[in-house]
Order: structure tokens, then C-alpha cells, then sequence
């Protein structure tokens, strides 16, 4: 194939992936933009396959390749519970970051493959960009693996600080540029393994000292390092689609990231130097008495079959419990009752931006009942009910009215405003940030204590009486 | 793989490395006017291609940086699921490792780098299809 | 302009073109391997810049588009003024022709079309200042 | 200066122009953004000079050029009225196009200075890329011209419809490809200057048929072929700054003329094959006997003084009463009296997109007093007074009530639910789309019949009493 449409061809294939992340901006043309990205992913390959035709051999091992890792991508996407997903993207950006490094290796054993000189004289540039996308690639892999073994619990949550980590960071960060320097000019295999070394371990310790619960944001993190990869990997390869891709998986991780630290009024860098939400603490004491008005199953089915309005707030806890379809039974009862239901979504509700709404809509609940904080937050006033179910930081008043707070200045849903607040959690205890949540105490307020999906089905149950 | 394939690539290289240096030896020889040095460059000859990955890439950036903020945030878990799916593009390196690569062991570490990005790339789409796919509306 | 600067240019140019030719005889020389020119290519040497620039310019519609978009309405008026002015960076043009063109004829055309945009480009950011400059909030 | 740096410093003049529109996006980033845009052509302008380094001549042409421009551009900009913005812009992109031509023109005589060939011996595709930019260039030029001519009233508004001119234009663009096509097999001089006689002359064609109130839509369509053109020499020259410049400008003017379709309801097809709009039509006669309630500059004073909330609605009218000074002071009026006074813009108002937000800002309007028409439209239940001020179309209820009306399903402002709603015009006729707008003839409706702006210094005056 011409080289010259081949680099057109990738283009095509760049476009199409801005095209798939341009569907989402909206639920329906969200498959369409899916299928954008199916379509620029196999322009991608059937270029690389007819620019550099393959060898016999080459193109079964190729086809190897593809079934193996295919088929298990393919079993896993199907079998993977949708609570799983933080731990499922983790896990997918090691896979990306290992690659990068293997493609890097290759490009080093085999330069004349890939165009960018031979062995023991390869191109200065290409060595710079490929160290480059080699020391992100395996930070990426080994951060990603950590992360993932966070947030799949086989690992605890607990921050681990070790001495003196900034100290070794840096200099990590040091003998990587001297590594990379030492690659151009002597162009030893040894350095490039030492390379990937450094980066590895560089990878553990910066995501070692970050809290289980801090998790999500590193993830997005990753996710933008496995672009910068892409990218720099582009460079050396001189492919467009790899260059366009990589910046647009690295803006997309970077603002994911953001959108995150806003959501929970924190600053990345403190997200970054990590020790923060480890083990839920417990809920601070200062002495005074304070009463809790606690209701079972069927208090909670009497107070919303007889509401106007009722606003369901889901949280973590909800993802935790699994409780989405008894939740959606639940609407629809109250639903066929002519109550009016919509859900309340906070930014940084569960785990991972827009978690919940997928949980919600994989009980079908559908998505033009599902609202954005800043769209429904104003309804609360109106709402007889809210019933907040796993949620809790993203309720708390202190983040609005109490400046000594640590979440201080973090938009919360005024559930507080609803007529009655209707609290499903298995305790008193706090959420991830580990603060006490005063409307525990308030007058509206009343406790359904226990796991969010059987106290849903229990009120069900309670509504058919 | 290959020996002759190899020379072959490496005679073809110097070659053209040898021209590339004889173009720009004409380029930069004293005695050349700045006008021609400019209407050289102008016409893009001269230019490396370098400058203009960069400029795509730039660009990548500001529409990455746009396109991701369009995106509505009831859809941000898929977005995390697709964006890891196309990253996955990085399969055009380890295609050519395996495909056309000229030493066994390049290609053992591209067959890694396929297997492990092949399963990204079904994962990644398919469940982002499945997610996708719950979402849904009002009267259908 | 100058006669033995056309010629100077007449003659880098000729030898320039002789160059290229060569490195594309070579490179689509019957016998090179398809690994080899897949190699050349990928590496970027081989491809022309046209097909970097449509990159761009493909890239630079979709920024348009979207930062475009996010102008607010209430300056609409200053936008329409504003790209009218950087509309005129065709003013490189305009000075090449002025600056170093070997004709005369050239010279008179690059000449008025650097008047003209240079009514522009002073014209087009002074407005938008003025205009700019009487948007004003509360409590300032 | 070395060809890749140079060709650097283009990119980021090319970034600085997006820096400027990205602006745009707020008042308060606006003027950064300009400021972008003036470095950004700084540096084009200088990386220019010093890549192609002139003779002692030609800097002094340049020289010469740019203070004989700079000087013409500066005066204009500091003399021109507020008012007369949209003839300014359709002015300058006059300009724009002709430059353009002259650019090629420039580069055909003296392939050379251009690195695209030598005479006689231009390369194909640089023909091409010049055509094109050429013929966009020559449209623009004389299209520019005559929306000019239009806006400024210096030619009649009235579409003129020349008989067969479909034919003809398809016969002129077929003319084009063909010459095209001969100007890159022959490369003759005389062939180029027919390619730029055809264009002109099909500028001419395009444009006189659409009336007078289109041209806003016409100068919208006319930027974004200025940025093609640009664009087109931007290939030929392989100048990234060009490149990027053209395709901003390109989207911009293409978007502009969407929002002015989208807010007028009509497609973009139906206002270019034109005939729409010329001179104000007479008010449709039904033979039904209507009443109107006519008002004096005292009972609007009257009126006004003692309502709790007042929301104005400009439109073109305003803007050739030039009473925005005038108006301005009888808001302050009312806000000492303690009135709450806002300004409401519709999309379309006045003759240009964001037209009477500039006029407002002008006569020293806060602009966070002016709110779009989403925003504000639902506020106009709760007004006592809606006074319109040289506006009719925007405020007329057949586009949201009458199915048979030419402007049905155009979004417009609700003043007809405000308890009063005052009219300033100067009879009862129809506004652009030459509509009887039925509100004049509403109980709730109080006609003002004058000036706007003497009307409007009447009320001033009222309230003093
Ligand atoms: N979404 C994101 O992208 C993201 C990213 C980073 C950090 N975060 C953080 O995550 C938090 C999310 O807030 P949130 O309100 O959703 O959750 P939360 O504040 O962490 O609270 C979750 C609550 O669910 C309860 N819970 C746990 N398991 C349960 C079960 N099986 N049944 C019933 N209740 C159960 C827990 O209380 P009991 O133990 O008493 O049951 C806990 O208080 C925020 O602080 C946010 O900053 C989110
Ligand atoms: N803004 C844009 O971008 C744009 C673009 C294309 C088209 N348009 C069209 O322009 C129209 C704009 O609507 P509009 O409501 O602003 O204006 P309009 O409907 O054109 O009405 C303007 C009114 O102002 C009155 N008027 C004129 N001179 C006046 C003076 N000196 N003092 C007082 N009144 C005066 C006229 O009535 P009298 O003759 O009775 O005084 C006329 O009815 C829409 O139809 C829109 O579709 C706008």
C-alpha cells in the first residue's frame, strides 16, 4: 500500500475515534459512536496488515494473537459484574501499559521493522520519543496493577507510606533521565531494561501511598499516562493515528481527573502525595448526646406510598449491596402509586464518574429520570421524600455550612430539604471521607438501618400489603 | 527473520540516508540566497516531519480537550471504558513486530504486546457496548 | 527583482527537483522489499506533507467547530470581527511577494494586497478592542 | 531563521488564534483573547520577515504597506459607529478576498518566492491549492462587496432576481472546473485571470439576489469562504499559520450562519437561493376592524416608575434610533427608584449575532444585566412591564401560536405575558419579515408610537416630574 494513503487511512481511523468520544455526549448516539470507534480500530489494523504485509508465518501468529487476547477481552466484557468497573479499567490499563513497553522493546531488538534505523543505530529522535513512551508505559502497568489490586480488595485500601518516598521518587526520576540520555548516545539494551526497571518501581511507589478510596482518580490518571504513551510511541512510529489517539485518551483522562477532584473540592496534587481515605474512620465523638430517629421497612413503604414526590439519591453503598434492580422495583411501585420518582446523581456518587448511572441503567431505570446535581437540586425543596441509599458524603450539610470541615466547599444534594430524609446504610458510620454526617441527627431525618438491597426489598414487599 | 530481508532494509537505509544528507548539504551549502533557504522551507520540502506531528498533535489535544468536556457525565464510566479501548490502537506497533520483524526475540515481545492489547480491544468495546446498551429512554 | 538571484533560484530549484526525484525513484525502485517501503513510510520520510497538513487543517475544523461553539452569544459581534482579523494572516503571503519576489509585476500585487490587509488586521483588532472594552459587569 | 523552527512559530501563531476565539468565550476573557490574536499575528508577520529575509526595497514596501493600511484599518476602526458593524465586517471581508486573489496572482508571476516551481513549471497540486483559494478568494471579493453595498443602503435591499441566473451560475461553476483543470495543463496567465473574472462575476450573481435583510446570514456565509480561501493558499504556501487560521475562521463563519437560520427558523438553503425579505412589507389587511391602545410618553413613565420589575427588549429599531444612550439612562432611573430592570436579547435581534449586546455594553449596560433568551424567558410572567424598543419580529406569538405563518416555530420572547407590554416604534407596520405582528392589537398591549430614542428621552423626562 501506498505509504501516503496508508497515512491517510490512519487519519481516517484518528477522526473516527474522535468521532466515538464525540457520540457520548449523548445517550443515543452513544452505540452509533462505539461503532465509530469498532470501525477506526480495524481501519487502524487492516492499514498496519496491507502497508506491511506479513509473512506467512507472521500473519498466523498475528491471528493467534488477536483469538487469544480476544477471546478472553471478549469473555471478560460479558462475565464482568458492572460494580467491577473501576477494578475492570484498572486492570485494562495495565494490559495497555505492558504493551507499550513490549512495543518498545521490539522496536529496539528489531529497529529496520519499524523504520527508524538499525540495530546499534537508531535515530536519536526515536530513541528519545520511545524511552519517553517506554518509562510512561511501565509507570502505567505497575501503577495500574496496584490500583487494581486496591480496588478488587486483594490488597488493603490502607495507604502505605514509606519513609523517605519523596527522596527515592526524585531520584528515580533522576536516574531516568540519565538512563534516557545514556540510551541515545550508547544505544545499550542493558540501559533500556533499566529503563523499563526504574519505571516499574517508580510506578509502585507513587501509587503505593494512595488511599484505596482515592483510587478512582488515579485510575483516570493512568488512563491519561497510557495516552502520553500512545502518543509518544506515535511519534517514534511516526503513525497519526497513534499521535491523535494518545492526545485525546490523555486530555480525556486529565479532565475525568479533574472533574473528579472538583466533585470532591480537593486538590490533585494532594490526591497525588496521597494518605488520605484509607480504612473508613470512625465517626468522631465530641460528647454530646445526640438521638436518631430510626424507622423500619414498612415506615419507609407508608411514607413514600403516600408522597407527591420522592428523589432517590443512590451512593457507594448501593453499588456495594448490588441494589439497583430492587431499587428500580421499588420506583415502579411507587410509580404505579402516581407518586412522581426521579433519581439524583452527584458528581462523585459511588466510585468512578457516572457509576451509578450505569448501575441504574443496567436495572433499566431510564436515563431522562436519572438528573445531575445542578438540574434537580433545586426539587428538593418540593420533594416529600429523598431516599438516600449508600450515599453519604455526598449528603453531608457540613460540606456547605461547616467551614472547618475537611469536604468544606464540596457541592453536596440538599436532601436536608426534602420534607423527610430517608437514610438506607447498615450503621451510623461515615462514608469515604470518614467525616460524621450531621443529618444523621436532624429532625427529618429518619434511619433505615441495613444493606441497602434487602431493606429495598423489604419495603417493596411492605408497599404490596 | 530474514537475513537478505535484513540487508536488504539496511542497504536501503543508508541509501536513502546518504541522499537525505546530500539534500541537505544542497540546502545549508554556503553560497545559497536566504530567498531560495526561504522558499525552500516554504514549500514544505525542507520541513521535518516532526513539526507537523506536533502540530497534530497539539490539535489533538485541543479537540480531545473539547470533545471530552461535551461528553455528559451521566456517560463518564463508558467514556473511561472506550477511551481504554482505543488506546489500544497501540496494536499497529505490535503488528509490525510480529508481522515483518527481522529478530525472533522483537518478535516474541511484540506477540505479548498483541495478545495483551487484542484483549483491550475487544474488552474495552464490547463492554462498553454492553453499558451502552442499558441506557435507555422514555417511550420505545 | 533582482536578476542573479532569480537565477540563483531558478538553479536550487531545478537541482532540489532533480534530488527529489531521485529519492522517489528510489524508493518505488522495483526489488525493494514491501517491509522496506513499509518501514520508510512508517518512519514518515516517504510521506508527503500534504498528507500531514490535511491532518491539520482537518484537525483545526474540529477545533474551530468547538471552541466556536463555546463563544457566548452576547459576543457574536466581536467573534465576526475578530476572525475577519486573523483571517488575515495571509498577510505572509502578501510579504513573500513583496519581500523577495524576483518580479516586478509580483511585487505591485503582493503590495496592494499587503495594504489591503493591513487596513485588516489594524482595522479588525482595534474594533474588537473598542468593542471588548465596553463589556462591563457589576462591582468593579 | 531555519524552516523548521519557522514553521514552529507558525503552529503556535496558529494556537494563539484559537487562544483568541477560546476567549471569546467569556467578557471577561475577551480581551486576553484579543490580545492573543494581535501576538499571533505579530509572530506570523515576524517569522515571515525573518525566513524570507527582504531586500532594503522590499522592507521598505513593506513598510510603506503596512503604515498605508495600518493607518486606513486604525482610523476606520476608532471613527466607525457601533451601528455599522455589520456594513464594517462584510467591508473587511472584501478586503480579505481581494488579498487573496492578489496573493496568487502574486505567486504565479513569481512561483518562486513561493517555493512552489518556477514560471511556467508550478507544480500541479500548488496549481490547484491556488485555484481554489483564488476562486473562493474572488467570490468572497465582490460577494463582500455588494452585502456591503446592501447593509449600508448605498444599494437598494430589494432582492434582484435575473432571469435564468440558476443556469447561469451552474453554467459559470462548470466554467470554473474547466478552467481549472486548463490552468494546471497549461499554466496560462490568461487562464488564471478568466478563473478570477468567472468568480467575480459569480460573486456578483450569488449574492444580488438575496435581500437586504439576509445579508447578516450572506456576511456570516462570506467569512467562511474567506477562511477557505485562506486555507487553500495555506496548502500552497505549506504554511501551518494559514492552515489553521482558515479552517477557525472557516467553522466560525459556517456556525454563525447556523445560529442566525436556526433563530430565524429557516433553512440556510431557502435565505441563499434568496428573494427573501426586501423592502418592508405592508401589514396584511384580514378586514377585520382592530383597536389599538395608543400611550403617551407619561403613562409609560407612569407605568414603569411604579413596577416592581421591568425586563426591555431591544431590537433593530434601537439600533437605528441609536437609543441605547437614551435607554441606559432611563434603566438608571428606574433602578434608583428601586425597580428591578433586565435586558433580554433574542438570537436574532437587531441585524448581526450579538448586535444589540454590543450596542448595550456601549452605552455602559452591565452585561450581566443581559440575559439570552433561555434564560430569561420564563422570568416575563413575573414582569409588570415589558418594553420593547424597536423590536417586532422577535416578540411576534404567530411564530409560537399561528401554524400558517411564515416564521412559525421561530423561538421568540414571551413579552406577551407580562402584565403591560409597552411598544416603541414608529407605526404599526411590520418589522424584517414583513409580518402584522398581532400583539399590537393585545388588552395588555400599550403602542408608543415615535422614535425610539425621542421616546425614549420623552419617558426620561416624565419621570422627572
Ligand atoms: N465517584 C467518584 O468518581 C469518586 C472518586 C473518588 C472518590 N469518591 C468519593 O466517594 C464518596 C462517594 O460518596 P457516596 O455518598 O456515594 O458514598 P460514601 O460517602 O462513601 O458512603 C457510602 C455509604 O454506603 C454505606 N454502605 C456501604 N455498604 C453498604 C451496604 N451494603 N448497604 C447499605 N449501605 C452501605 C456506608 O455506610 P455503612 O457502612 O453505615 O453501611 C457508607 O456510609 C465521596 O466521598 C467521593 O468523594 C468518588
Ligand atoms: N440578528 C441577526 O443576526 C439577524 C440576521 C438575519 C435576519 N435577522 C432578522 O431581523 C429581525 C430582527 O428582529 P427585530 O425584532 O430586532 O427587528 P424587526 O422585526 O426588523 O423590527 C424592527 C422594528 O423597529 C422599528 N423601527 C425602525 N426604526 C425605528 C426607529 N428609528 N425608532 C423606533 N422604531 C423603529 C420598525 O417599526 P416601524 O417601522 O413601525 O418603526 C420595525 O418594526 C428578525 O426578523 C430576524 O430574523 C436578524
Amino acid at each position: 500500500m501506498n505509504a501516503n494513503f496508508a497515512s491517510f487511512l490512519y487519519l481516517v481511523s484518528g477522526i473516527l475515534f474522535i468521532l466515538a468520544l464525540r457520540g457520548l455526549s449523548h445517550p443515543t448516539t452513544s452505540r452509533q459512536g462505539n461503532l465509530y470507534g469498532m470501525i477506526g480500530m480495524g481501519i487502524a489494523i487492516a492499514t498496519t496488515l496491507a502497508l506491511a504485509v506479513p509473512s506467512a508465518g507472521g500473519f498466523g501468529l498475528i491471528v493467534l494473537g488477536l483469538l487469544i487476547g480476544g477471546s478472553v477481552g471478549a469473555v471478560t466484557a460479558r462475565r464482568i459484574a458492572m460494580t467491577s468497573m473501576p477494578q475492570l479499567v484498572a486492570a485494562f490499563h495495565s494490559l495497555v501499559g505492558l504493551a507499550a513497553v513490549m512495543v518498545a522493546a521490539a522496536a529496539i531488538y528489531a529497529p529496520e521493522s519499524f523504520g527508524i534505523g538499525t540495530v546499534a543505530d537508531i535515530h536519536a529522535q526515536a530513541l528519545i520519543e520511545m524511552s519517553l513512551g517506554v518509562a510512561i508505559g511501565a509507570i502505567t502497568f505497575t501503577g495500574s496493577v496496584i490500583a487494581f489490586l486496591k480496588l478488587d480488595g486483594r490488597m488493603s485500601g490502607k495507604p502505605i507510606m514509606i519513609g523517605g518516598r519523596h527522596f527515592i521518587n526524585i531520584a528515580l526520576g533522576v536516574a531516568l533521565v540519565v538512563l534516557i540520555v545514556l540510551l541515545v548516545t550508547t544505544e545499550s539494551k542493558l540501559v533500556f531494561w533499566l529503563i523499563v526497571a526504574a519505571s516499574l518501581v517508580l510506578g509502585v511507589l507513587l501509587i503505593i501511598p494512595i488511599g484505596g478510596a482515592d483510587m478512582p482518580v488515579v485510575v483516570s490518571m493512568l488512563n491519561s499516562y497510557s495516552g502520553w504513551a500512545a502518543a509518544a510511541l506515535g511519534f517514534t512510529l511516526g503513525n497519526l493515528a497513534l499521535i491523535i489517539t494518545g492526545a485525546l485518551v490523555g486530555s480525556s483522562g486529565a479532565i475525568l481527573s479533574y472533574i473528579m477532584c472538583k466533585g470532591m473540592n480537593r486538590s490533585f496534587i494532594s490526591v497525588i502525595l496521597g494518605g488520605f481515605g484509607g480504612e473508613t474512620a470512625a465517626a468522631t465523638d465530641d460528647g454530646i448526646e445526640r438521638t436518631v430517629k430510626q424507622g423500619s421497612a414498612d415506615d419507609a413503604a407508608y411514607l413514600m406510598m403516600n408522597a407527591q414526590k420522592v428523589i432517590i439519591v443512590p451512593g457507594y453503598g448501593m453499588a456495594v449491596a448490588q441494589a439497583q434492580h430492587a431499587l428500580r422495583e421499588m420506583a415502579d411501585k411507587l410509580k404505579a402509586n402516581g407518586v412522581d420518582v426521579k433519581y439524583a446523581i452527584h458528581p462523585v456518587a459511588g466510585r468512578m464518574p457516572g457509576h451509578m448511572n450505569v448501575l441504574l441503567a443496567e436495572a433499566n431505570v431510564l436515563y431522562d429520570e436519572v438528573f445531575e446535581l445542578e438540574d434537580i437540586n433545586s426539587e428538593f425543596a418540593q420533594a416529600d421524600v429523598a431516599y438516600v441509599i449508600g450515599a453519604n458524603d455526598v449528603t453531608n450539610p457540613s460540606a456547605r455550612d461547616d467551614k472547618s470541615s475537611p469536604i468544606y466547599g464540596m457541592p453536596i444534594l440538599d436532601v436536608d430539604k426534602a420534607r423527610t430524609c430517608l437514610f438506607v446504610k447498615r450503621s451510623l458510620g461515615s462514608g469515604y471521607a470518614g467525616i460524621d454526617n450531621t443529618l444523621f441527627y436532624k429532625d427529618g431525618t429518619m434511619m433505615l438501618l441495613g444493606d441497602a438491597k434487602k431493606m429495598t426489598e423489604e419495603i417493596v414487599k411492605a408497599m404490596d400489603h | 527473520m530474514d537475513q537478505t530481508l535484513q540487508k536488504a532494509l539496511d542497504q536501503l537505509d543508508q541509501a536513502s540516508a546518504a541522499v537525505r544528507l546530500a539534500v541537505q548539504n544542497l540546502a545549508t551549502a554556503p553560497g545559497t540566497e536566504a530567498a531560495g533557504d526561504a522558499a525552500h522551507a516554504l514549500s514544505g520540502g525542507a520541513i521535518d516531519p516532526f513539526v507537523f506531528r506536533f502540530a497534530i498533535f497539539v490539535l489533538a489535544i485541543f479537540v480531545g480537550y473539547y470533545v471530552v468536556w461535551s461528553v455528559t457525565p451521566a456517560l463518564h464510566t463508558p467514556l473511561m471504558a472506550v477511551t481504554n479501548a482505543i488506546s489500544s490502537v497501540i496494536v499497529v506497533g505490535a503488528l509490525l513486530a510480529v508481522g515483518i520483524s527481522a529478530s525472533g526475540i522483537a518478535t516474541g515481545f511484540g506477540f505479548v504486546a498483541l495478545m495483551l492489547v487484542s484483549v483491550n480491544i475487544f474488552g474495552g468495546f464490547l463492554v462498553t457496548q454492553r453499558m451502552l446498551a442499558m441506557y435507555k429512554k422514555k417511550d420505545k
